[in-house]
């Protein structure tokens, strides 16, 4: 209300994000930076509301089985595309585009960094200008990966036609300014720096955007992006504060701006090892022998899980960019369980728990042994001041039911790295249990699911490859994930999704800590935010307004 | 013969006593080094034994009694949470700040120390070698340019990144840190004095003393350390306080850029970087390593103003 | 005592207010103070004098007796170096132009800078540090006289071209765009006079404007400031210690000692009726030139208070030849170019041959840079040699590895020109003198130790400085202590370069006595190296003149002095000015032309030194060299 | 002179070889890998092709090479294009960025001005203020005012930048308020274009903050070297001659001491300027300036090789040149220093 008119009329929104956009193409980038900056020029066909459901973005509607979209066997998808759409250049917007969009991504000297959302992909068709049909290798329940989300947009064929493959990072000027479809038109880039925008004159919406430019600033830290726009006023929008809660209380203080929060599926958690890492077992062995000599036993992990008090942890370390969570998919609502509640410390519980599975200790020394083996653990992290304090808690929780703990931390490129060279990766887990955070792109949670499947484990074998990182495998587990994979109708995806959930978390795959939203700031005379954990946190940047 | 004597008593000036003596007499004269002095031995005190007498442990979480305001606070403020558990407050995880700034001092004053004492022996080194032998003074000094010409701070983050987990690794994370930060400050900051020392033995070794040292058949090595070392000990202090302070300041800088220690791993350096966002709440947070920082350099170089002084023998002789 | 007669003569003088002879300046009862950690210690106490109009006032005295804080007192400068005038008058007769006799002490900072420069000029001891290393002659010497006559600058450029032709420099248009260090010590030494009398003041102040120079341009110097005093007609007031160069300067004679105004008189007076037994004392420390004219050996000094009756001839013992140089050769590489290699060399020693008997002194004599200092040093191949041979012994040094060359320095020992700068400042003087013993691992630590005290003994030190640091000892002491070092290894050779040149006339005459003393009791050869002719006189069996790495005559010393044959000694002997005022020497006495550069290109071979021996033992070097032409 | 300079050139050009090496092996020895930064949803596989792309797979000797011939010969040719119009770079290829995959040299073109304007003005303003202080400082030893100027630079000096940023811009930026004349902007904007009065003013007041960071650690620095120069100089021989002839305090002191005590104190500033970009780097981080520091330390904590190769060695090159700056300087302003 009160907020339309013509297009431009608010003038200017200044947006800040302390991790600085290096490039507008989101196929050469997976940093959310630069995916979120591109977000506001190049769009996708559909993407995803706040809530998680998917909302049809370039095209009329979403293609379903039911609305015939999608055919039975799940193997093809055929999107229609808004008729009259037109690039910010003024030429139509045609399937063209989306079929070059594929090619693009998948040239396989591109380097493409959103390749996996075309896995499947068998081919991509264009019957006539207005649809795509999109062809899998097999039947695809969930085939709204490709040309869905921040992560898939479209871009310009004609723009990028030479910048195939290896050509593909000679294209500055493409890469820096990509035509789009988006209600904003980049001006000027500076790499790492900031992005000068103006509405684009071609957009869809009359009267939207309502601010004729953006200037979108990028570097610094989180402190001084919230500084800049709840206590100086200098900025409207800042991105992702990752700061401690009472910083971030006090900075609301300041009364130029207010904090939003949104909630998506990324969790904090321990993840325990079910393989053996004894340093004496040496490199290539640490990795494969099985089973951990005590985490896999039910007792020691539940006391585990049970001595920690993930209410002091959020409150230490996200405050209201946190809520205590017990699952590993804690998001959209549709597959969250709800079946496990962890919101309460039990020391005493903890230690009862492990006294009756006869895990005491036997030699005096505090220290609690299983079969003679004490209970020491290696508890590794990435660095980063929260996750010390986390450990440092976690250790003292630990330490009273009758453990003995050693703390490490790894720096986090090397950490993330996933260099083969290393031995500090956390895909070969030389240590009992590592905490770091892990979420999925997207609503569906079939592929993140996956990564509990046997074959999935990183070993010398695999090279170091896989996503499972706990090196976690169940029989029952892969098989009901088969069946997932098989299953198109949604309602039946949540229930089976649920139970993968609390499979791997009942046996002891991990110990989920914090579910941890998304915590950004906006001017309190900026409008029309919605904060969106599913999509880019821009995604509805054309209704922006000043609120006056 | 009598005027000999007349001569004698006329200049003697202090009792003969022995060369340190004498330099101490020097020092304590200068008013700003005997402070600093002062300052200095309670400082290094402060770190080294104080731990021992406040015994809590920096690291560990008091999460009931977190940010608590240091007790002085309630001469303005009476509503101030403070307590004689934690004297000087606490952080927001209820760490002591008191055990924090004596754990923090003593990584910072034996990173600066460390990396001075390194650096000063390099440089020490590279300048007598350079200075005394004609041939190596060529190929040593192009070599101190030439590090010298090595933009430093960004080969210094190139370097932790480059050696921090293989040295973690061997040391243990924090001994490791140490040493690699040490080495690293140790490694670039050698070359001022090794100019410096290089010009002073260039001049000392044309003063005559030097030809007169070499005609009474001194080897090279007994001139060195006997005749050389002590006269350009003066300029090595000097170089000395101003390396202690920037060992102390680029550990700072390093732990602000986030390539620093370890997290739960206090330096002063690090506590001010990690205040820096509740400066305007908790300004004690900063000010307090801040002004320990600030004082320690400010007290070394006092200190070293008096040095030069006190060593320097046509000062002491008047 | 003393003291009394002066304040009455003082007191007579300041009554003495007649218009015609009043005096151009006087000093009256002058006391500064200088602000130290001790508090406050005087640095001139109770001074009195004047100076009149025209007239040349010599002030001498030892290191460190107030001649130049008196002299920088009137011109105020004292205040700059943390004096202050405490007590007394400084009259100034500013003429009747200008307002008559004011008072210099109370002057306000305004009259001052008037004064200054304009009215008084100052010429300090070292021209090497005295002009300002940035700015060119002409900018300095300009800058006086557009502040005091406020000249144009052109106008001032022509004056400055004027005096720097009064001074007589050669192609002063060249040196007005010239560096100060692009001029000899002589030539900067010339600019400051020539910028002191810009203004044309009405006295003149020169403070040891001699002393850091050679004789012979220090002969010319004098010689110019007498001449430029006789044109003008400006007073001067000339401050040094040097008794020959006060007789050959001053007016009257002022004496002071240890800030004191001890006598005061014309020179005739004071030469020859001297009054103070510190004047006394001072006076006979002189050694004289011509004063061992007829004997046979050196002999030491007949100085106040001291044991004269010991005094006896050295005489050469036996006929032994200790060292032997010949055409020795010291070349220093000159290196330019883009690749820096050795364009060209520097011919400091060249082709120099003598012997040097047990027990005897050989002389090098020269100007400064004609390579005395680098042949000794070569001899102890401190610094290396091109060619040639010195045989120690029998024994040729040049032949000797490292470690046989460290022993061979057993024997030839050196004793440096600057007493300040030849003992380490961070070591005891024990340690020092232990040294040789300690590098050749002689003796126990005990009897190290009573060697040294022993040592102590032998140089006339107290024991009680065994402990001591050399800034805690004079001049004179640190010499005595280089002695003791070199005797400490019972050397056969002691090498003096400059031993005695930066002392005092006093003290110079014991540390002289002493080195006789010692060779007479211990049979040392000496290789005496010195540019003052007046101490070689005294020192030395034989004497060698160099003349830009050559030496130019060789021979006994009454040869040299008495019959001096080349022209380039002749010259030398000429420069020298005698301690007796009734024997001034003039301009006219002396042609020297400047010294030719010693620098060669690198394929240059010089034809070797051939001498011709006139005499038994006295050599003259044959045909030209360096511009002296022989015949 | 000149062929002293044509030495020093000549020689610096195996030491920049030299030093290029070094820093490429050390960057090539770091454990940063271009991809760690992507997030955890991206696959293994998926990584491994975006690094073939980056050509972090080829050989050392290869990669060395490319870059050498990228840096002197294929930049060089760019910018001659660009001066000249001509395309002699056509279809070369020149040093591209791991992050943003367009050309290093682009980018620092663009960022070099921020760099060049807070670090000039600072240093400007330092000098400005640093003399004086320096001199007074020595003109009146031990006085109050020394003393005070000693205490006040090592507290300058011992301030690390990130704190006194942070110090500033808590009492500018956000007590002040924002329509007082003494409020500054904590972030530098990057894209105002000076056009007008107005934007030349708004230029000055966000260039306030970020100079005084760096002017208050130079000021102290130089201050200190300033004042022991005038020290040594002001008991030379040559100003006791000077005021001998009747000059004023200001001319001996300002005229005659000073142009002496610069001869050091230039060489030092010349020197400096190279440490400055170094220590501006925190600076340009805490006021968001988009220089080449910021660039570097982004580029850096991102892996992005060719960036920070090329960065550091264009820091290695302004080293190297101030260098040679400072000691032609020296000749220049001393006539003692004569190069043969
Ligand atoms: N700046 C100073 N501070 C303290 N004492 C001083 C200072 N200048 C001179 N004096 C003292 O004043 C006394 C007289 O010194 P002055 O320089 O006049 O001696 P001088 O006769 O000129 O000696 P020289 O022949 O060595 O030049 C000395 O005892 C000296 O130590
Ligand atoms: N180390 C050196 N390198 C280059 N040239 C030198 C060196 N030492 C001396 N010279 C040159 O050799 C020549 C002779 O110098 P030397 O010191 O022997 O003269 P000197 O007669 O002792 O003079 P003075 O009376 O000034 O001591 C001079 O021209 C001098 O410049
Ligand atoms: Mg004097
Ligand atoms: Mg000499
Ligand atoms: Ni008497």
């Amino acid at each position: 209300a009160g907020h339309e008119g013509p297009r431009g009329r608010d003038g200017e929104v200044k947006i800040i994000y302390w991790q600085a956009p290096s490039i507008m193409n989101p196929f050469l980038s997976g940093g959310t930076k630069d995916i979120e900056a591109a977000s506001m020029v190049v769009e996708p066909l559909a993407r995803y509301d706040p809530e998680g459901t998917m909302l049809p973005w370039l095209v009329e509607e979403i293609p379903t089985v039911e609305n015939g979209g999608v055919t039975e066997d799940l193997t093809q998808i055929t999107w229609k595309i808004t008729p009259g759409l037109t690039w910010s250049d003024g030429t139509p917007f045609t399937s063209a585009d989306v079929k070059f969009t594929y090619d693009y991504c998948t040239h396989p000297e591109g380097g493409c960094a959103q390749a996996t959302k075309f896995e499947g992909v068998a081919s991509v068709e264009t019957p006539d200008e207005q649809t795509v049909v999109v062809n899998f290798d097999g039947p695809t329940p969930f085939p709204y990966g490709p040309f869905v989300g921040n992560e898939s947009p479209i871009i310009q064929a004609a723009q990028f036609a030479d910048c195939m493959g290896a050509k593909a990072p000679e294209c500055t000027e493409a890469n820096f300014k990509p035509i789009g479809t988006g209600p904003f038109v980049v001006t000027e880039f500076k790499p790492n720096d900031v992005i000068s925008m103006v509405a684009n004159e071609n957009y869809r919406v009359d009267g939207k955007p309502a601010f004729a430019t953006v200037t979108f600033k990028g570097g610094g830290d989180a402190a001084a992006a919230g500084r800049a726009v709840m206590e100086t006023g200098e900025y409207d929008y800042a991105w992702n504060l990752q700061l401690a809660p009472d910083v971030i209380a006090t900075m609301e203080q300041g009364g130029k701006g207010k904090p939003v929060v949104g909630f998506g599926t990324l969790v904090e958690r321990i993840m325990l090892n079910h393989t053996n890492p004894d340093p004496s077992l040496g490199a290539e062995e640490r990795a494969v022998v099985r089973p951990h000599p005590f985490l896999q036993d039910p007792a020691v992990y539940k006391a585990l899980s049970m001595a920690i008090d993930r209410a002091l942890l959020v409150e230490v370390g996200y405050g209201q960019a946190g809520r205590v969570t017990c699952n590993w998919v804690p998001a959209p609502q549709l597959y969250a369980s709800t079946s496990m509640t962890c919101d309460t410390q039990d020391i005493e519980g903890a230690k009862k728990l492990l006294d009756d599975a006869g895990i005491v200790d036997t030699d005096g020394d505090g220290i609690r042994e299983k079969d003679g083996v004490p209970l020491a653990i290696l508890f590794q992290s990435s660095t980063n001041a929260v996750r010390q304090d986390f450990q440092a808690l976690i250790k003292d929780w630990w330490e009273q039911i009758g453990l003995s703990v050693e703390l490490r931390n790894v720096d986090s490129s090397v950490f993330f790295g996933g260099d083969p060279g290393s031995p500090d990766t956390f895909q070969k887990f030389y240590a009992d249990v590592q905490m770091y955070a892990n979420n999925f792109a997207g609503t569906d949670p079939q592929a993140y699911l996956g990564n509990g499947l046997c074959d999935k484990a990183p070993t010398p074998a695999s090279q170091w490859q896989g996503e499972n990182i706990s090196r976690f495998c169940m029989e029952e587990y892969d098989a009901l994930h088969k069946e997932l994979a098989a299953t198109g109708d949604l309602e039946e995806r949540g229930r089976i999704a649920k139970e993968l959930n609390d499979m791997a978390v009942a046996n002891g795959m991990m110990i989920p800590l914090v579910d941890r939203g998304r915590l950004s700031a906006h001017s309190v005379t900026l409008g029309g935010v919605d904060l969106n954990t599913w999509d880019s946190e821009l995604w509805n940047v054309a209704d922006w307004y000043r609120i006056k | 013969m009598t005027e000999v004597l007349a001569e004698a008593i006329i200049t003697e000036p202090h009792p003969a006593t022995n060369k340190w003596a004498d330099v101490w007499r020097q020092f304590s004269h200068h008013k700003g080094a005997l402070i600093g002095l002062l300052f200095f031995a309670f400082i290094t005190l402060f770190v080294l034994i104080g731990p021992y007498i406040w015994t809590l442990d920096p690291n560990k979480l008091d999460i009931r009694a977190k940010d608590m305001r240091p007790i002085y606070t309630v001469l303005w403020n009476g509503e101030a949470r403070v307590g004689w558990n934690h004297p000087l407050g606490t952080d927001n995880l209820g760490k002591d700040l008191l055990a924090q700034l004596m754990q923090g001092g003593r990584t910072s004053m034996a990173v600066g120390w460390t990396g001075m004492v390194l650096a000063l022996f390099i440089g020490a080194l590279i300048g007598v070698v350079a200075g005394f032998f004609r041939r190596l003074d060529g190929p040593l000094m192009r070599f101190t340019d030439l590090v010298l010409s090595l933009p430093i701070l960004p080969l210094l983050l190139v370097a932790v990144t480059l050696f921090r987990e293989s040295l973690s690794q061997m040391l243990g994370i924090e001994t490791g840190m140490f040493i690699l930060i040490v080495t690293i400050i140790g490694l670039t900051s050698w070359m001022q004095t090794a100019r410096i020392v290089r010009g002073d033995v260039l001049a000392l070794k044309e003063r005559e003393f030097i030809l007169a040292a070499r005609s009474i058949g001194t080897p090279n090595n007994k001139i060195i350390t006997r005749h050389i070392l002590p006269n350009v000990l003066s300029p090595i202090m000097v170089s000395a306080t101003l390396g202690l302070a920037t060992a102390i300041i680029t550990e700072s800088a390093l732990s602000f850029l986030g390539v620093g220690f370890p997290p739960d791993f206090p330096t002063w350096g690090k506590q001010l970087a990690d205040a820096v966002p509740r400066m305007t709440e908790y300004p004690e947070r900063v000010v307090l390593p801040g002004l320990a920082i600030s004082l320690t350099v400010l007290s070394v170089n006092y200190i070293g103003d008096g040095l030069r002084d006190a060593l320097d023998p046509r000062i002491r002789g008047r | 005592m003393f003291r009394q007669t002066l304040s009455v003569i003082g007191n007579a003088l300041i009554g003495d207010q007649d218009m015609l002879d009043r005096p151009l300046v006087s000093l009256r009862n002058l006391r500064v103070e200088f602000q130290t950690k001790d508090g406050p210690v005087p640095g001139v106490e109770d001074v009195s004098f004047e100076i009149a109009p025209g007239e040349t006032v010599c002030v001498v005295g030892e290191s460190g007796s107030g001649k130049s804080v008196s002299s920088l007192s009137l011109m105020r400068l004292v205040e700059f170096g943390g004096g202050q005038i405490t007590r007394g008058q400084l009259l100034f007769d500013r003429g009747e132009s200008h307002g008559g006799v004011i008072d210099v002490a109370g002057a306000g900072d305004g009259l001052m800078r008037t004064i200054r420069g304009n009215e008084i000029g100052m010429i300090f001891q070292e021209p090497m540090t005295s002009l300002n290393p940035v700015f060119t002659v002409g900018r300095q010497l300009t800058e006086g006289l557009r502040v005091h006559l406020g000249m144009s600058k052109e106008a001032a450029t022509e004056r400055a071209l004027d005096l720097l032709r009064q001074v007589r420099i050669p192609e002063p248009e060249r040196r007005l765009t010239q560096y100060p260090h692009e001029l000899s010590g002589g030539m900067r030494q010339r600019v400051v006079i020539a910028m002191t009398l810009a203004c044309e003041p009405r006295l003149l102040i020169a403070d040891e404007p001699t002393t850091a120079l050679d004789v012979t341009i220090q002969a010319e110097i004098l010689a110019l400031i007498d001449r430029l005093k006789r044109e003008t007609g400006t007073a001067v007031l000339f401050i040094t210690h040097d008794m020959a160069v006060v007789a050959q300067m001053a007016d009257r004679v002022v004496v002071m000692y240890r800030g004191r105004k001890v006598e005061e008189g014309t020179v005739e007076e004071i030469f020859e009726n001297p009054q103070h037994d510190y004047t006394k004392s001072l006076l006979a420390a002189v050694p004289k030139l011509g004063e061992m004219t007829g004997k046979s050996a050196p002999e030491p000094m007949r100085l106040m208070g001291s044991d004269n009756d010991a005094i006896r001839p050295i005489v050469v013992q036996e006929d032994k030849v200790l060292l032997d140089v010949r055409h020795l050769t010291t070349r220093f590489p000159v290196k330019g170019g883009f690749f820096r290699r050795t364009v060209a060399n520097v011919h400091a020693v060249e082709d120099v041959s003598f012997q040097v008997k047990s027990g005897e002194t050989l002389s090098l004599v020269g100007e400064s840079g004609c390579g005395k200092s680098t042949c000794g040093r070569s001899i102890l191949r401190l610094v290396e040699p091109q060619a040639g041979d010195v045989l120690l012994d029998g024994e040729n040094v040049m032949d000797f590895g490292p470690e046989e060359l460290r022993l061979a320095r057993r024997d030839m020992q050196m004793i440096f020109q600057d007493p300040f700068a030849s003992l380490n400042p961070q070591m005891r003087l024990a340690d020092q003198v232990a040294e040789p013993l300690h590098n050749f691992g002689i003796g126990t630590a005990g009897e190290r130790a009573e060697k040294v005290a022993k040592l102590f003994d032998r140089v006339e030190l107290p024991r009680s400085f065994l402990r001591r640091y050399p800034h805690e000892l004079s001049g004179g002491q640190r010499q005595r202590v280089a002695i003791a070092r070199a005797l400490a290894l019972n050397p056969k050779l002691i090498i003096a370069d400059e031993a005695v040149s930066a002392l005092d006339v006093s003290v110079q005459a014991q540390v002289l006595n002493l080195l006789m003393e010692l060779q007479a009791d211990l049979g040392i050869s000496m290789l005496f190296i010195s540019h003052d002719m007046a101490v070689v006189e005294r020192v030395s069996h034989s004497v060698g003149v160099m003349y830009l790495g050559r030496i130019v005559e060789l021979g006994p010393r009454s040869a040299i002095f008495e019959d001096p044959r080349h022209p380039y000694t002749q010259a030398l002997l000429k420069a020298v000015p005698v301690a007796d005022p009734r024997r001034r020497k003039t301009e006219k006495d002396l042609n020297f032309k400047p010294i030719p550069s010693p620098i060669f290109p690198v394929g240059h071979v010089p034809e070797p030194s051939t001498y011709e021996e006139v005499t038994p033992g006295h050599h003259v070097l044959k045909g030209g060299w360096g511009g002296f032409d022989r015949d | 002179m000149l062929t002293y300079t044509f030495r020093r050139l000549a020689m610096s050009v195996p030491t920049l070889l030299f030093i290029s090496l070094a820093i490429f092996l050390l960057l090539k020895l770091a454990p940063g890998d271009p991809v760690a930064n992507q997030p955890l949803t991206i696959p293994p596989e998926v990584r491994q092709k975006m690094r073939e792309a980056l050509g972090y797979d080829q050989p050392l000797v290869v990669q060395y090479w490319k870059w050498l011939v990228q840096f002197f010969w294929v930049e060089p040719l760019v910018l001659t294009d660009h001066i000249f119009g001509t395309n002699f770079s056509d279809g070369k290829l020149r040093i591209l960025s791991w992050q943003h995959r367009a050309p290093v040299m682009d980018i620092v073109v663009q960022r070099l001005p921020q760099t060049l304007w807070v670090v000039g003005t600072a240093y400007v303003v330092a000098i400005l203020i640093a003399l004086p202080i320096g001199i007074y400082s020595a003109y009146r030893q031990y006085s109050v005012f020394d003393n005070a100027g000693t205490f006040v630079s090592m507290v300058g000096f011992s301030m690390p930048p990130f704190f006194s940023g942070v110090l500033l811009i808590v009492i500018f930026s956000v007590n002040m308020p924002r329509d007082s004349f003494w409020w500054f902007p904590s972030i530098y904007d990057t894209t105002l274009r000076v056009t007008s009065w107005d934007t030349f003013q708004a230029q000055i007041r966000q260039m306030v903050l970020p100079v005084m960071v760096l002017a208050l650690q130079i000021t102290s620095q130089l201050s200190r070297f300033m004042r022991a120069s005038m020290l040594d100089n002001l008991n030379q021989d040559y100003v006791r001659t000077a005021r001998a002839k009747g000059l004023s305090e200001w001319v001996v002191v300002m005229i005659h001491v000073l142009r002496n005590s610069m001869i050091p104190v230039v060489t030092v500033i010349a020197l400096g300027i190279p440490t400055i970009f170094g220590g501006a780097i925190i600076t340009e981080r805490v006021f968001k300036v988009n220089g080449i520091g910021d660039q570097l330390i982004g580029a850096l904590f991102a892996s992005d090789i060719p960036t920070v190769m090329t960065l550091t060695f264009i820091f290695a090159i302004l080293i190297v040149v101030f260098n040679l700056i400072a000691d032609i300087l020296y000749g220049i302003l001393d006539p003692r220093i004569r190069y043969d």
